[in-house]
């Protein structure tokens, strides 16, 4: 019998993904579902067992499917290793990630899975936290702290009852690796969580899944069950969002699974010290979890010899919007941006001249192509104005307004602000109307600062450049004055849009015509 | 109209016998001691008489230890 | 509010509650799992609810209400017959999102947002569905459908309107 | 609205540290206990860092983002509310960048909020006005034409104030004043980000919601989004007067914050001991009673209670009221006549009252309306422990691990104090309710006991035994504990009897109907769970045995050990203001004031010296004993200063009885109550706000009441009295009711460091305040038992003779709601008709089926001793066979029902036990019509007839 593998990614899956399963099927050919590779230009992707390795054919149609089993289809790919975008990635993290069948546990172990997970129980946790400092690994989410220190604080902290938390409430556009991560190597992340809570003294742990993804809900519950014997005593659940970005804040996260509003707490206190029910909890991002079976099996060294600066091991990149090889990208940091938009995603789908990259987000800086030979590392992000984020980087051609893009930034901002703190809650939607005024060219004072009983309103008329230094100012006021990153990023799409692309916030074309 | 409208005197007597019942656990000498002491600490002189008083006319209304407690204030008192 | 004649009175919210609760210890953290199970199985999270979810996890109507309303997901009126869920974040815009989302309320005959008025489907805005690289993208009736363009939207009119 | 002229330091303090910290603020070294906020540190030292959201009565919260500081090696502009100081930290509070960022923030406030500051019911009490201006704002460039909220509809629905949301800057200290001080989460945040707004429930308006009208919300809004109606109908207060509650036992202190001579409102002062800054919707609220047209301001006699009153002035009143003593005692006897004090009224007023009596009238026969609550834990707790109050002060709770609740519903009863409790328990206190019905601490949003017995009726005492029974049979009991601080043999002797198998929870389960092993867990868990403390109110002592219950419970806390620390004892929930203090005044007829009793010849003659009289050395009457003496034709006149009987005593019927057979009862009152019906003279009294005094609560604390207004009247209550004592002859003088509290002082070992001049440096004070502890004594037994060593006392359980049976099958209960006071003379007079505007009879769905009962139908009450309609409430918080009902309304005369059965050792009423039937019924009883018609006839003043 024929052995095929096809992802069952969601990505995979809204591209046809099932048809062409079903098409197999229907030839009595035996199909493993995996997860993605990440190269989405090629999928669907049929990968065939034969002697010489699996071989690769994508995308494939339904109807196409003949070609496929005859050798004959014109996409064939050969061994998926060799394809030049898998070729120049380090593979730590997502290694098994397409190779295997998600819920088997045999597989899992078959490449190198529950390694890790044995070899730090037995150690000491302070062993295990010691490896993980000495790795390097910062937080993944966005804020890049060392894993190995929130680690050491939880541990630190006595308590009768500690929580590792996993945040896998990925909100980001341009973002899906932790969705791949869940849904093509759960176990991965199940281990990653394991070791965390031996580490720190941890009985219990959670996913906290936004239900955006119900393909990754779906196979973490199913991957917990499965392996609920192999973590025991530790013990997993999956908590599902309910379309909160800003539970991707961890501490409104926290405060979401406790079943309240996904309102951001302030710190201190620090969640390592009392985070979940008010115990100390490791709260980290699915990629920094699923980083440590790889540090923990292979050693510090072994992660910490990859990197660059203070960044190091590798990352998991992923490119998207307006790209020819949108997918997941894992490697070392120290790459540059160019080399990721141009060489490794070749440039946009359309074919036009790219505008500009969004890194890190609905957060993130927008960078125009002259700024590409930045390296993607943390510090030399943060110094241009930017963030690495999540490390998705979205990408558009010349067609992009980047004035609507500042505003839509706002517009988000105002969507999802949990409304807690003032500088978010009412300066999202000034945002929104103050940009709106720049590009209709400034305003005249309203109605009611025209009445004679308001004598300090600035009575006059407010141009344009008055306006933007509002805007800038508004910026200001959210950067440094909202409570958490969401308030406090939001400036840096809507400044570096500004900064870069000023033109796009002139008077558009009609209404200079019309003064 | 009311069913519990008691007499004063039966009242008092009703009085004697429920301090003495919360005595009675003690034995019966503590409880009439306890029962005299009671009723000489709480009860005004014309209360304490109408109970004597009572004790003279219907001996049978009163429990034992409430009994031996009235006859020692009786005693008391005379 | 949309008026539902079929709506089951309050003891059936209750005996749901219990149901869904089962198995899990009614504390305030099962708040949202029940929230969302209630939503899976009425479509909505109905008024009458909520009293019912604060008695079953011993918080006031207040803790609930403010939980309902906080999160995008819990809706409190039926949707229509058919839920598409068009992605309108960064990456979808940059392949193209706005144009898609013109032409799907245009076919559909109903604004961004809003159900039908014969009840046929919601039309919902989704803010990333994790598929960024081969946007525009949309969730119809919870099945993922990625490069959206005008074939692929009319065959997704001609099975939601059918 | 905000407090005006109190210092808000911001975040709370620091919790217990020994440590301090030392930090540099704006150039200036502080220091200030580990784990101070940089907001309180620097408010310590009197720079006051912008805030809005913050406030010292909530967790600090970090959402307005004014109070952004800088601190040097810091990255960014933390909010100096949610940082703690470090050792060596550099803040600094102003700079031109911080300046910026505060204008920033104020210009986005000020972009949604009305602009019309000058007619604002807040204006010059509003702290966003004070912040925008502090932070400089002058103006705001992004227009008004931007979205808003300005159009948000007002809700009204409060009778005592209004919520406009559009004055509404989402600070939630509303909604956390609610969780973390109430408790009752009523409020919440709907919608997330710009569409964020509070609404109370699920958006339902405040009066229908969950909201118990406590007003912390109000209290802390820091704009006029929440504001009273009087403060918008009267205008911003000018002043405020300290002043004690004269609600319940708990003693909230107010400041009466005052416009002129008009009260505005009451606002709970931060500083008070027993409140510390909360209230409940009696005392912050329902005081218009104060000013209500019922009130009768001038005296009023009749010859006999067939006729309208007359009024006369008060000269002839008091004249009138001597002669009729005079005459009345020259005819009966000395001990013909007696009078009663009140609760209600200060412990000065309350002894001038014994006074009269007993220096007057030349008798004992004085008794209080302690009598029908507490009197049975003055001799249990004088029995075992050697003295006749509380243990603890309300603070203790903080310290407490294990909660016992018995007979007491604090949250309707003595809600200040229970939303104390329950912020205890949200922290992990363990709760066990000993309770017939399910009451809200049982089980409500945020508490769950994590036992509740359920009872029947009138065997508190089987419980506690068994209780006991497994606390010694189990070897839980406190050996070392005992063995240090009571008398081994005694306990030995109580050991044995309580470990009897007849007195086990399984034993006695059928007779109590408490299930053996929740019974059982019960007493492990108050055993072995830590510092347990007692609770209980007026469903312990209002029994056959309430006296019995009383030890019981002392026995219990006693055989766990815990007395004598904070955290732990046995403390009773006083019902009335001055409950604590009439008992100590010397209101009971077998005792002057400090619990001596007046055959001790050492204390008479201490009396006598200072009085110039002879005193009786006998007991005198009790209250039902001078109603029995009354109809026997012995007892033949009563002054009653500030208490309804005929309402709230027990068994009506008997009552008007003893009243009717009087030839001179007085009533001093504010109202015509229903006691009135019955009197020949009537002198108005003047209310709490009108006179100054002290008022003592459940935890012994001596607080000031002080005069805010004059009284309506033409004399405060002392002076009435006064005036009285002078006709009769008695030579008194004070001109001052501190010089009334220097002669109890001076009489009172227990009182002996009491002053007016004490009360005003310290606050207030906890008796003892003696030579040993000039300060008062928060937590009474910590070296000792008064009396020495504990006394373990064997209670046995002796069934109540009120029982069920074919003809009154159920077994009626009775208690408090919330929004009402006691017999309601002041409640009913208040917009708090609002929540309850009648009695309801609640029953259970089983009987109420049974009877063909829906709910909201009319239902007669029928016992032993009367019958009386009122409506049915079906609810499974009672049992089956049990039901239940308030006495707020004079309409429902629910003690038309209640029997003659009392305790014991005291004479307390039986009120909690009394076996009825319910039917249906269409309409009042034959009773309710007659005495509505005698109560109309009665109430007839003459010059008003005449016009």
């Amino acid at each position: 019998m024929i052995r095929a593998y096809v992802s069952g990614d969601m990505a995979s899956v809204a591209l046809g993904a099932d048809e062409v399963v079903a098409a197999l099927a229907v030839r009595g050919v035996e199909v493993v579902r995996t997860g993605s590779r990440g190269l989405f230009r090629i999928e669907p992707l049929v990968e065939i067992d034969t002697p010489e390795g699996r071989i690769a054919y994508g995308p494939v149609e339904a109807n196409e499917i003949d070609a496929v089993l005859d050798g004959t289809h014109a996409s064939r790919i050969g061994r998926i290793e060799d394809h030049p975008f898998f070729a120049r990635q380090q593979r730590f993290t997502f290694a098994r990630c397409g190779v295997i069948d998600p819920l088997s546990l045999d597989d899992y172990a078959a490449h190198g899975g529950w390694q890790a997970l044995d070899k730090a129980r037995a150690l000491t946790p302070q062993a295990v936290v010691d490896e993980v400092k000495a790795s390097g690994l910062r937080g993944r989410g966005g804020a890049g702290f060392p894993t190995g220190i929130k680690w050491q604080t939880v541990l630190d902290t006595r308590s009768p009852e500690k929580f590792i938390v996993c945040n896998a409430d990925e909100g980001d556009s341009g973002t899906f690796a932790d969705r791949m991560l869940m849904e093509g190597d759960p176990f991965c992340l199940i281990e990653g969580m394991a070791i965390a809570a031996h580490a720190v003294g941890a009985g219990h742990g959670f996913i906290y899944i936004r239900s955006e993804y119900p393909f990754a809900i779906r196979v973490m519950q199913a991957a917990i069950t499965r392996a609920a014997p192999r973590i025991a005593p530790f013990a997993l659940e999956v908590r599902v969002g309910a379309g909160a970005y800003v539970c991707g804040e961890e501490t409104a996260l926290l405060d979401s699974i406790e079943g309240k509003r996904g309102q951001v707490r302030a710190k201190p206190p620090l969640p390592a010290i009392e985070g979940l029910f008010g115990r100390p909890t490791v709260i980290n991002n699915v990629l920094s979890l699923a980083a440590v079976p790889f540090i923990v099996a292979e050693g510090a060294q072994a992660y910490q010899a990859v990197g660059f600066g203070r960044s190091r091991g590798t990352m998991p990149i992923q490119l998207a919007g307006n790209v020819r090889n949108g997918g997941l990208f894992e490697a070392g940091f120290g790459i540059t941006l160019g080399e990721l938009v141009n060489d490794i995603g070749g440039g946009t789908e359309t074919g036009r001249p790219v505008k500009a990259v969004q890194v890190g987000g609905p957060l993130g800086a927008y960078f125009p192509p002259a700024m590409f030979d930045l390296p993607f590392d943390y510090e030399a992000f943060a110094a241009a104005g930017g963030l690495i984020g999540h490390a998705g980087i979205t990408v558009f051609d010349d067609t992009v307004d980047m004035a609507h893009m500042a505003r839509f930034a706002m517009e988000f901002c105002a969507h999802e602000s949990c409304g807690k703190c003032t500088p978010c809650r009412i300066g999202a939607v000034r945002g929104m109307e103050t940009i709106d005024r720049i590009v209709g060219g400034g305003r005249q004072p309203g109605g009611l600062e025209a009445m004679p009983q308001m004598r300090n309103a600035a009575a006059r008329p407010r141009d344009r450049a008055a306006e933007i230094a509002l805007l800038r100012d508004l910026c200001d006021t959210m950067k440094f004055g909202s409570l958490c990153a969401l308030g406090g990023f939001t400036p840096y799409p809507v400044l570096s849009a500004l900064d870069h692309f000023p033109q796009d916030f002139d008077q558009p074309a009609t209404a200079q015509a019309a003064e | 109209m009311s069913d519990t409208m008691m007499s004063t005197t039966d009242r008092l007597v009703y009085m004697a016998n429920q301090i003495a019942r919360n005595f009675a656990i003690e034995g019966e000498e503590v409880a009439i001691e306890a029962t005299r002491r009671h009723i000489r600490r709480y009860w005004d002189p014309l209360m304490r008489q109408r109970v004597i008083a009572s004790l003279a006319a219907d001996p049978a209304q009163f429990s034992d230890i409430a009994r031996g407690a009235v006859e020692a204030l009786r005693d008391a008192a005379g | 509010m949309t008026p539902n004649e079929t709506a089951p009175p309050d003891t059936a919210y209750a005996d749901a509650a219990t149901r869904l609760l089962r198995g899990r210890p009614a504390t305030r953290d099962a708040l949202l799992p029940l929230l969302h199970a209630l939503q899976d199985e009425f479509g909505y999270i109905a008024d009458a609810m909520i009293p019912v979810v604060a008695a079953a996890l011993n918080l006031s109507r207040a803790d609930v209400h403010g939980v309902v309303t906080f999160y995008h997901d819990f809706r409190r009126a039926p949707a229509g017959a058919h839920l598409v869920r068009l992605c309108r974040a960064e990456s979808c815009q940059a392949r193209g999102a706005a144009t898609i989302e013109r032409i799907a309320t245009q076919r559909l005959g109903v604004t961004m947002g809003a159900t039908s008025a014969d009840g046929r489907v919601t039309v919902e805005p989704v803010y990333c569905l994790g598929l960024c690289a081969t946007g525009p993208n949309a969730l119809v009736d919870g099945r993922p459908v990625s490069r959206l363009d005008a074939a692929k939207l009319e065959r997704i009119a001609a099975e939601v309107l059918a | 609205m905000a407090w005006i002229s109190e210092t808000d330091l911001g975040t709370k303090p620091a919790p217990d540290s020994a440590r301090t910290v030392s930090l540099r603020i704006d150039g200036d070294t502080v220091t200030v206990p580990e784990g101070t906020s940089i907001m309180r540190a620097a408010a310590l030292r009197g720079t006051n860092i912008p805030k809005l959201c913050a406030t010292d009565r909530l967790d600090a919260f970090g959402s307005c983002r004014l109070c952004l500081v800088e601190i040097e090696g810091r990255a960014g502009y933390p909010a100096s509310c949610t940082t703690p100081v470090t050792e060596g930290m550099v803040v600094r509070t102003e700079s031109a960048k911080l300046a910026k960022l505060r204008r920033g923030v104020m210009e986005l406030y000020i972009s949604d909020h009305p602009l019309d500051c000058l007619t604002c019911s807040a204006n010059g009490d509003c702290e966003l006005q004070d912040q925008a201006g502090a932070v400089g704002l002058r103006d705001v460039r992004y227009g008004y034409d931007g979205a808003n909220h300005l159009q948000a509809a007002k809700d009204e629905s409060n009778p005592y104030f209004d919520f406009d949301p559009a004055k509404c800057i989402v600070c939630s200290r509303c909604v956390r004043a609610c969780d973390e001080v109430q408790g009752t989460f009523a409020l919440t945040i709907d919608g997330s980000g710009f569409g964020s707004k509070v609404v109370a429930s699920a958006d339902e308006g405040f009066l229908p919601s969950e909201c118990v009208s406590c007003g912390a919300c109000v209290q802390a809004c820091p704009t006029s989004a929440l504001i009273e109606k009087t403060v918008t109908d009267i205008g911003t207060p000018d002043r405020a007067i300290v002043t004690t509650c004269a609600y319940c036992g708990v003693g909230c202190t107010f400041r009466a914050e005052m416009r002129g001579e008009q009260l505005v409102r009451m606002v709970p002062w931060k500083e008070g001991k027993a409140n510390r800054g909360h209230s409940c919707v009696k005392g912050r609220f329902a005081w218009g009673y104060a000013n209500h047209r019922d009130r009768i301001l001038n005296p009023m006699i009749r010859e006999s209670v067939d006729q309208p009153w007359r009024e006369v002035s008060w000269d002839e009143a008091i004249a009138h009221t001597a002669s009729e003593f005079r005459r009345i005692q020259a005819k009966y006897g000395t001990r013909s006549v007696g009078g009663i004090t009140s609760s209600r009224c200060t412990n000065e007023e309350t002894f001038l009252v014994q006074k009269l009596i007993r220096q007057g009238f030349g008798n004992n026969n004085v008794d209080t309306c302690a009598r029908v609550c507490h009197s049975p834990t003055g001799y249990g707790l004088s029995t075992t422990f050697g003295t006749s109050a509380g243990t603890q002060d309300f603070d203790s709770v903080e310290h407490s691990d294990v909660i016992m609740v018995i007979g007491a519903n604090p949250t309707d009863g003595h809600p200040v104090f229970a939303s104390r409790m329950k912020q205890r328990l949200r922290q992990g206190a363990r709760l066990i309710v000993v309770d017939p019905r399910r009451i809200d601490l049982v089980h409500s949003p945020h508490v769950d006991a994590a036992h509740h017995l359920p009872l029947k009726p009138g065997t508190n005492v089987a419980v506690l035994t068994a209780m006991a029974h497994v606390v010694v049979t189990e070897g839980l009991a406190d050996e070392a504990f005992i063995r240090e601080r009571c008398d081994w043999d005694e306990y030995s002797d109580w050991a044995a009897f309580v470990a009897q198998p007849e007195r086990s929870p399984e034993a006695t389960a059928a007779l109590t109907g408490v299930p053996a092993a929740d019974l059982r867990a019960a007493a492990r868990l108050f055993a072995t769970g830590g510092n347990g403390a007692i609770y209980y109110g007026l469903g312990v002592t209002e029994h056959s045995q309430g006296s019995s219950t009383v030890m019981a419970i002392a026995n219990l806390a006693m055989a766990t050990g815990n007395i004598g620390r904070e955290g732990v004892g046995v403390n009773p929930l006083r019902g009335q203001n001055n409950v604590q203090g009439s008992c100590d005044m010397g209101s009971f007829p077998h005792e002057y004031s400090g619990y001596r009793h007046v055959s001790d010849p050492a204390t008479r003659t201490l009396f006598e010296t200072a009085w110039g009289v002879s005193l009786d050395p006998e007991p005198g009457l009790r209250i039902p004993n001078m109603l029995d003496a009354a109809t026997d034709g012995t007892f033949k006149a009563l002054f009653i200063q500030g208490e309804d009987i005929l309402q709230s005593d027990p068994n009506t019927h008997h009552v008007a009885a003893g009243l009717a057979a009087m030839e001179c009862v007085v009533v001093q009152d504010l109202f015509l109550n229903e006691t009135a019906n019955y009197a020949h003279i009537f002198l108005p009294g003047s209310t709490f706000l009108e006179k100054d005094g002290t008022f003592t609560n459940a935890e012994r604390r001596i607080q000031l009441v002080r005069k805010v207004m004059d009284p309506l009247n033409g004399y405060a209550d002392w002076e009435i009295v006064q005036l009285v004592a002078q006709a009769l002859g008695l030579d008194w003088q004070y001109t001052h009711p501190s010089e009334i509290m220097d002669e109890i002082a001076a009489l009172t070992p227990t009182f002996a460091k009491v002053s007016y001049l004490a009360l005003e440096e310290h606050g207030s004070l906890q008796w003892p305040a003696t030579d040993a502890a000039p300060l008062g004594t928060p937590t009474m037994h910590v070296d000792g038992f008064v009396r020495g060593k504990g006394k373990f006392v064997v209670a046995d359980y002796v069934p109540t003779d009120e029982r069920t049976g074919p003809r009154f099958p159920l077994l009626l209960t009775t208690g408090r709601i919330l929004s009402q006071y006691n017999v309601g003379a002041q409640t009913r007079r208040t917009e708090n008709v609002a929540w309850h505007a009648e009695d309801r009879l609640e029953i259970h769905p089983h009987d109420a089926e049974n009877r063909g009962l829906r709910d909201g139908d009319w239902v007669s009450l029928r016992s032993r001793a009367g019958e009386t309609t009122l409506r049915a409430l079906i609810t499974d918080r009672v049992a089956p066979g049990v039901v239940y009902t308030t006495f707020h309304h004079p309409d429902t005369q629910a003690n038309v029902i209640t029997t003659d059965y009392s305790d014991w050792a005291t004479n307390c009423p039986e009120y909690k036990v009394t076996a009825v039937e319910v039917s249906p019924s269409n309409g009042p009883s034959e009773w309710q019509r007659a005495y509505a018609d005698q109560a109309a006839r009665a109430r007839r003043i003459e010059t008003e007839a005449a016009e």
